[in-house]
């Protein structure tokens, strides 16, 4: 059993994705969208906290809304990973449930 | 697999309409079902038959109207939420003594029962909000 | 009891600067009748919402607040708030309304509804939900 | 003093109506003059007079309305925004082919102009958002 | 010539306080209000940074918005006061410019 | 002149997950019309809204941002951009579009229109408005 979150905003701005971060548990994934794709950027302030919670919990970002921000799967940490919306709802399906962190 | 959706901002103004429009657009080509979309909050808005978007841009309402005509999703606006907003359709404006409606067609209104119900029967909800 | 199925909602913000709060506590006032496992968690700014003592006169807004302790009788006896979020706010269990439900197991005693549980729990509550409504 | 005010998120989902409402009636009740607010953003749904909100909750578009003519306030919806959002008045739903109207009567559709000029014209800007 | 900053989110919740207290200059004013009032809270995590700042500029919450929230001025930071909006209106107009933290 | 006064536009939001960016470009266009003085700010998440390279096929929302690249002949000539809200999103003045504007004063030379300033001098441009618009 296992859980899908979702956080759509941005990390600089929210406590959402270290609220998600602090909640998730191993085997868990989170996906990053809309302006919550920005959590998923290397050589932030943030880099390194989401690296760390990266190696119990897969991260991804949804790659339309990283594109629509201008940026590519070059400047993400190494630990996330880019999916599209087929890939959203794979792991829609994958995981037991969905929570959003809104 | 079924999965049911809920929309809980206005159109434009965030971008959770236009998520769930994609998301559910992949969903059904996966060949899942989406029996049923929820729009609560100001999600009710995105109902709305009389936006004018400029030329250049998409148009939400029509979108998932047509995407609904289209698969057969139940697209259910939660009435009270819609009752605060101003978003009728003609017999909540006859029944509310209001001289007009604004509700889309493909779109319904109805209780929150309908969102419960939806929690109860799809294998999974996924919230798109603000 | 196999279409039985655990909801939990899910609150996280503050009450009257936006409508979430009461908007959600409609919905579970609704979903009270569809005879599913209902637990409520308060994380973040969600655990204001539970602040006793609310008096809205003077910003004009209604104050629902007192819905919350009649929660009982819609038979939702689990509001689940996470100690973690309290105390980065300088709150106590003192500073929150007291909800009471009646529990039919043991001779319909009045039980407290209101559970502080640390965040490692709350984050056994989210994993055991079937379906998390997020507000 | 002149106060211009500036409302930018629409009624009950955030509380900046409110809060503008009790603002702008404070600064009147003190002597100031509010010649004009502005609605833009979701502000402009503000202007809807279809909403019905319980019973026991207040009414916002109708305390504007009745605050705007007891003072002479010019309640002004952005153009541009309202046409997204789906808010026309009786002369914008004709020019766009639209059957229903949903403007309340104490609001006027005009351009973003006028909030350029509020800006110029008064001594303070107010902003109230989200 | 100074500045009346308006600050209406949580401060637990996003960063708009604290990147209005990093801009705000000695001699403005602060007045926080629907969501901002919990800025004005004693004995949070936030408190020894606010009441630092509110050394150079003056703090303020909107009374009325931390009654709703079930808070009395007892509660408050000592480097913070309450008004109404009558003194909502007297801070606009004693300032040279409102400037809004959306 | 007397009546020119200082308008400044704040931009402290992404682009796209909110419409904010977007309505700020639009009052930025329809302000220019009449001839005030008129800086833009791009604070905390607002730099976001600079960035070169915008995609927006992939979510089906319009890209907005060839719009900053006209700004200059609107005659808008000033794009602060805080070096502190770059640096704490990992991002370098590169990473901006390019935004230029033809200097009247210098023989219509063409001169970059975005300025990278530290946070202390964008309290400066901030003190210095005479009407503040918060996006």
């Amino acid at each position: 059993m296992s859980t899908l979150h979702t956080v759509n905003k941005s990390p600089f701005t929210t406590q959402a994705l270290v609220s998600c971060l602090n909640h998730a548990k191993p085997g868990d994934a989170i996906l990053m969208i809309e302006d919550g794709v920005y959590g998923g950027l290397g050589g932030t302030g943030l880099t390194e906290i989401i690296a760390e919670f990266g190696k119990n919990v897969s991260l991804y970002v949804l790659s339309p809304d990283l594109a629509a921000r201008g940026f590519d799967a070059g400047r993400l940490i190494g630990e996330v990973e880019g999916v599209d919306y087929d890939g959203f709802v794979d792991l829609v399906t994958k995981h037991d449930r969905t929570q959003a962190w809104l | 697999m079924k999965i049911g959706v809920l929309v809980s901002e206005g159109p434009y103004t965030h971008q959770a309409a236009d998520t769930a429009y994609k998301f559910v657009t992949a969903a059904l080509a996966a060949g899942h079902e989406v029996p049923r979309v929820f729009f609560y909050h100001d999600g009710v808005n995105v109902a709305t038959r009389l936006s004018v978007p400029p030329q250049d841009e998409r148009h939400i309402q029509q979108n998932w109207t047509a995407l609904a005509k289209e698969h057969g999703i139940d697209l259910v606006v939660c009435i009270a939420a819609a009752q605060r907003r101003g978003m009728l359709d003609e017999n909540e404006a006859n029944r509310q003594g209001k001289d007009a409606s604004n509700i889309a067609e493909g779109f319904r209104i109805s209780g929150l029962g309908q969102l419960i119900e939806m929690g109860i029967q799809t294998d999974r909800l996924v919230t798109f909000g603000d | 009891m196999s279409d039985v199925k655990k909801f939990l909602y899910l609150n996280r913000r503050a009450p009257y600067g936006t409508i979430y709060a009461l908007e959600s506590l409609e919905v579970v006032l609704i979903g009270a009748a569809f005879e599913q496992d209902v637990a409520l968690a308060f994380v973040d700014d969600g655990v204001f919402q539970l602040t006793k003592g609310q008096n809205t006169d003077g910003i004009g807004v209604k104050n629902f607040s007192p819905t919350f302790r009649a929660l009982g009788d819609y038979d939702v006896q689990k509001l689940y708030v996470e100690r973690e979020s309290l105390e980065e706010r300088g709150l106590s269990e003192d500073d929150l309304m007291e909800v009471v439900y009646e529990d039919e197991d043991d001779d319909w005693e009045e039980k407290p509804a209101i559970r502080v549980i640390s965040r490692a729990e709350m984050a056994d509550v989210m994993a055991d939900a079937d379906v998390v409504l997020s507000f």
